[in-house]
């Protein structure tokens, strides 16, 4: 006994829907040139704006120099090699902080939300940690973890911990009691409730709070290399700072946003993979 | 001195710091000097950047590093918190800092600046050099108005002109002299405080001969960098990123004449330490000359220098 | 108003779902759409109100081709869609443009019909299916709009609350003659209440009968007429099965 | 015509209920007084073992003071007056830059979930943005807004923009399509479907983007208050750090947290309050 | 398993849903729970299963009582509540346990039954009301459970597709008899798969009626007996409103 529909769809209808996606894709690449141009318009004005003001000396070079001779202080530093030093090190400790970050905002985060005794007793703690700025933990840790790279690791774990584990918290929160329902319906542990439900469906704001996470980890970066660093973006920041060269400043500020964007980027991507069956307007 | 049996004075690594405002830190790690004094026995050396005279203190405090550079009043600031530190080098007499106007200010004196926006940073060698002008000129901090920035900010707002003056620092003031042609109105060698090397107390007793052969190679390197003027601005330019006319203007404002702690840096000390008792950086209720006594400690530089 | 849909079909990623389907409803006509579950009566709908706007053929309301959503319809989901955020009587409220009394009053009116005048203070989680449905049912009348697209509104009724609002559309129709069309899955309901009953089958689906139905309204459910175009239409829609497959059921 | 239920309840039933309620009330006590005690736990844990380990020496008091010391800093700057300057102004710019930072990540939240077109232009360089440190922002607002609270308000606004933005925007694509469809077909516009589906339904997520902004909103305090104050919490601990006093730098972390939390508590509130609707498993 | 439940009572924020209801399901037996909208069927099945433990009085399973939910027991919800981020086959295998390809396999088996092995690879979001609940029903009963609970399983399904289904649910309870409670609109359905139907009226609801049928299964539809039940059904529904509203209907 089964039920089934039949295939009725004639040749032509068949034939129909094929061209309709032949034309889409003929579209596709106009669509794409628009789009490569929308998302470079503003980046470029701006660009032009500012080598412009710099040109004419409308600012003075040496309080902001144009966008060309920073491109040069980076060049530079990519030709002596320096620049992939300090890349790849501040790289190096934001994926490993992001990634303990992480790690332990899940798994307090889910401890909280579904507990009330776990969010009464940890939660006041951590929303009063939440606003302590990244530099003042540099002296506590310095005394705690002293210099070496662990610290700046932990420096940079602790501010991803924050937006990760609120929205964590708050993802679950949301979720639907109808589907947990379900999985409790087919006499699922608890563990196996947040892996198999809360989790996923609660992934639109884990993802959220994964973007956030890593934009505080950037930002959280110079504090963990003012743990006695010699190298990475960090340092060069400070360095700039500490040398009065705004090239080095600017320079560092261009990095840390091409980077930034780049991580920001792959997270992006996975969010739209991630979230492919969402019912939403995009998709 | 400096001989023993190898390994019973010395702890296995000692950590050092460097900083690109002690041009002897950067001559002493580029040269290799450490390495050359203690060649016959087995220890390692770790150098470890500070940023600034806090950060220097911070790593001492914390233990992170065995010996650290300071500005003294930055140095006698940390006593007073009870920072187990001891001075026990001078690596340079710094003119590092000095008050600044832009091109072609009508400021020209100290007296000037009453009423005037002057930034400066709360607590360090530039701050205290400004309440000490303030107050020789029978001024104080409440005839101006102190604006409360870090270093870089301070020469930008000078530069911009959101500030009448700036209380400058090196290398941020060299730099501006260079670029913006920015007048130093007034300079006081003596306002300046040293060039402290500072070492953990626990060290110093637990390893009293290493700390005199750290000196000893703290000595090789200010030898060196008289002797190599050149080199030791190449060092500079090299390790701290900046232009080397920078470097030249910064390295000519040092002396590096005497690096025994005596009775000119307690003098300077405790006048610093009276203008930042009565700023309220540093508790009042402490008798000065008492830290100053606790903080430096020339015995072991003069059993190196003699 | 009249509604043409005119060689309507939809595709979803490369798969045809809806194939050329053409029927009309004419002002103040009600119109039964029946087929089997997933042959396209809600993509039709869709396309019909103007939420859906990637069909291929056309649709004409009041004669004039439209793609795109307008006040004068009112849609009745397969879901009860209601806004968690909002009371019952706040969602029934919902599309009304009036001030907030007027609102209130005319949403408690109709809440009465529907029998929800004790729950007008409950959120949505707080209902029972039906009372959900109800409350979406009560959303969608309470505008009075001039044409209205209903699908599966009762489906998720017990059999006595089911007639009696299907009296309650029927009364509703008598005192303005809405233009409405109905998508259901019970043939004794389509009969009930449709002037016309369009019949979809297969997948992708396709139109398969277009019957009116002449009878005065309201009707009697024991009709012999009604009767016999219910065994007409239980056949037709069986026919459309391969021989294999029903042997198979 | 009308369908109504019989209402049956018996005297009975309506009585046992009353009953049970009256219960229930009875418990909420010791509950009560239960749930204090597992949120304090912690907190009062912690500043006993802190006390203890600087009162016998284990870690020498330079290092870090002993709460009974911080409390009394605190205490000397609110006898003198100077606390209530510090803490006021800060609380002032945070809120100013709170409140900006909040609208402007809405509406331009809203555009760039709303419209594929502005996401393209905007988004790109937003999450550029994203990874430049709060330290990094001071010499460039320097030189475009000088010193000014102006100048600090919008550093402030600049941090709590970021993750309230990402918040919205997550939050405004993951609103269910159906609920949109129900706008529509009521004939709404674009305006009237944000205001009255949209950000209703990605309220949640909005909420935790909320908190999110304001704790990093704390973050840039620091950052703002380098731009020439003479007042506040971040100035506190920059002046603690200047001038090696753990004292202050400590006084001013636990104001910052105090006042972190105490913010966020009120952000916490109305998050209960705003989504009492949840259907999840703890309405 | 049988299932008794004792004086059950649930009260909302204070206000009693379901008063006292009391029924027993032996071993192998079909119980239909009919009753009008909210009157807390749907309810009485949460309490069943175990997912809600705030009622008043007592549910046992096989004699024992229980309060919290089992493996045991496989549950069809109002709502289809698919797992929106699972695939059709992914959903079914939801509640399985083997290995991935046995799992699979017998998925695959049941979306033919019900008639959705072309839409396997499908998200939820990619169906009709119909077919999201149907995969709902393969989910429930590929794990094949011991006892079944099934609220409103076909309502949202064409007449055609639910007379098929109701085959299927029998034929499943012919090879293993499954103890199953079943909540239905569906006076029809009732009467065709029950053993003994359960009628609930008011609100709060309270037990009504408890009929036991001996016919013997599989039934016809136009059997006499069953017809004569339906009339004595549909007026005791009917009775338990007032003659006021009576008139008013
Ligand atoms: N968003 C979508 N993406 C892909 N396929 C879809 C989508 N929406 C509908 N379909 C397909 O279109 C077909 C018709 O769906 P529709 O919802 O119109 O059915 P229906 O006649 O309303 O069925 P039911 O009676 O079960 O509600 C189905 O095969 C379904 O899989
Ligand atoms: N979470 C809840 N909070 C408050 N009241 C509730 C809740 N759940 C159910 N109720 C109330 O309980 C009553 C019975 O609801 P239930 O869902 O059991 O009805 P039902 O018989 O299944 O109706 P339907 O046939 O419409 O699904 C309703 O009056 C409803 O308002
Ligand atoms: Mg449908
Ligand atoms: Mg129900």
């Amino acid at each position: 006994m089964a039920i089934s529909q039949g295939h009725h769809a004639e040749k032509e209808s068949v034939f129909k829907s094929v061209i309709k996606v032949k034309q889409k894709e003929r579209q596709g690449m106009p669509a794409f040139l628009k789009t490569a141009g929308l998302a470079l318009l503003f980046p470029i004005l701006l660009l032009a704006l500012w080598e412009g003001v710099t040109r004419f000396g409308l600012v003075a070079g040496h309080l902001l120099p144009a966008p060309s001779e920073i491109v040069g202080t980076i060049w530079a530093m990519g030709v002596d090699g320096s620049l992939w030093g300090h890349m790849g090190i501040t790289l190096y400790r934001l994926l490993w902080g992001f990634f303990w970050g992480t790690i332990v905002a899940v798994v307090i985060g889910s401890l909280v939300a579904m507990s009330r005794n776990a969010e009464t007793m940890f939660d006041p703690l951590i929303q009063a940690f939440r606003a302590i700025p990244s530099l003042a933990w540099v002296p506590l840790f310095i005394l705690w973890l002293g210099i070496g790279e662990p610290s700046k690791v932990t420096l940079i774990a602790l501010g991803v911990f924050f937006p990760v584990y609120l929205n964590v918290v708050g993802g679950i929160h949301s979720v639907d009691r109808k589907l947990i329902e379900v999985g409790k319906a087919y006499g699922l542990n608890q563990f196996q409730l947040v892996r198999r439900i809360i989790l996923p469906a609660s992934l639109p704001s884990f993802l959220t709070g994964l973007r956030s996470g890593l934009g505080l980890g950037w930002m959280f970066v110079v504090a963990a290399e003012l743990l006695g660093a010699s190298q990475g973006l960090g340092y060069l920041l400070v360095l700039g700072q500490n040398t009065l060269s705004p090239n080095v400043i600017l320079a560092s500020i261009v990095l840390f946003a091409f980077l930034g964007k780049v991580t920001d980027y792959a997270l992006k991507k996975l969010q739209t993979r991630a979230l492919h069956w969402q019912d939403n307007m995009k998709n | 001195s400096g001989e023993s049996d190898a390994g019973a004075s010395s702890p296995e690594t000692i950590t050092v710091d460097y900083a690109y405002y002690s041009p002897t830190s950067l001559v002493l790690k580029d040269q290799g000097f450490l390495e050359e004094v203690f060649a016959d026995e087995n220890v390692e050396f770790e150098y470890v950047l500070s940023q600034g005279s806090n950060n220097a203190l911070e790593f001492l405090s914390g233990g992170s590093v065995d010996f650290g550079s300071s500005a003294g009043a930055a140095a006698l600031m940390a006593k007073g918190n009870n920072a187990p530190i001891k001075n026990v080098y001078v690596y340079s007499q710094p003119e590092w800092t000095a008050l600044v106007t832009g091109e072609g200010s009508e400021i020209t004196s100290v007296e000037d600046l009453a009423g005037k926006k002057v930034a400066a940073t709360l607590g360090t060698d530039p701050y205290i050099f400004l309440v000490r002008a303030l107050d020789e000129a029978g001024m104080s901090e409440d005839d101006i108005e102190i604006v409360p920035v870090q270093h870089n900010d301070g020469a930008n707002l000078l530069a911009n002109g959101e500030v009448d003056a700036w209380a400058g620092l090196d290398p941020h003031m060299a730099r501006q002299e260079l670029e913006i042609n920015a007048e130093l109105f007034y300079r006081n060698t003596d306002f300046n405080t040293y060039g402290f090397l500072n070492v953990r107390e626990e060290f110093a007793e637990e390893y009293p001969e290493a700390v005199e052969k750290v000196i000893e190679a703290y000595e090789l390197a200010r030898e060196w960098a008289i002797e190599n003027p050149e080199e030791t601005v190449e060092i500079i330019v090299e390790e701290a990123g900046i232009d080397a006319s920078v470097a030249e203007l910064q390295l000519e404002r040092n002396n590096f004449d005497n690096p025994l702690p005596g009775q000119e840096h307690i003098d300077s000390l405790s006048a610093a330490g009276e203008v930042l008792q009565s700023s309220g950086n540093l508790d009042d209720t402490l008798s000065v000359d008492e830290l100053l006594d606790d903080l430096i400690d020339p015995s072991f530089a003069e059993e190196v220098i003699e | 108003m009249s509604i043409q849909v005119d060689k309507v079909s939809r595709t979803f990623q490369g798969t045809l779902a809806v194939d050329e389907i053409s029927f009309e409803a004419k002002q103040g006509e009600i119109v039964g759409l029946l087929g089997t579950s997933g042959c396209g009566k809600s993509t039709i709908l869709r396309a019909i109100s103007g939420l859906d706007t990637e069909y291929d053929g056309t649709v004409c309301i009041h004669g004039k081709e439209t793609r795109g959503t307008s006040r004068e319809l009112g849609v009745i989901f397969q879901e009860p869609r209601l806004m968690p955020w909002l009371t019952v009587i706040d969602n029934v409220c919902f599309g009304l443009t009036g001030t907030k009394e007027e609102n209130r009053e005319k949403a408690r009116e109709i809440l009465r019909v529907v029998g929800l005048e004790d729950f007008e203070q409950h959120y949505p989680k707080q209902l029972s299916g039906g009372m959900a449905q109800r409350t979406a049912i009560a959303r969608a009348l309470v505008t009075a709009p001039s044409t209205l697209l209903l699908d599966e509104p009762f489906s998720a009724l017990d059999a006595f609350t089911k007639l009696q609002l299907q009296d309650m559309v029927l009364e509703l129709w008598e005192s303005y003659k809405p233009t409405m069309v109905i998508v259901t899955h019970d043939i004794d309901e389509a009969l009930y209440l449709c002037d016309r009953i369009v019949i979809l089958k297969g997948q992708p689906g396709e139109l398969h009968d277009n019957l009116e139905i002449t009878q005065p309204k309201p009707r009697k459910k024991s009709d012999t007429k009604l009767a016999e175009l219910k065994e007409y239409i239980l056949e037709s829609l069986d026919i459309s099965r391969t021989p294999k497959q029903r042997k198979e059921a």
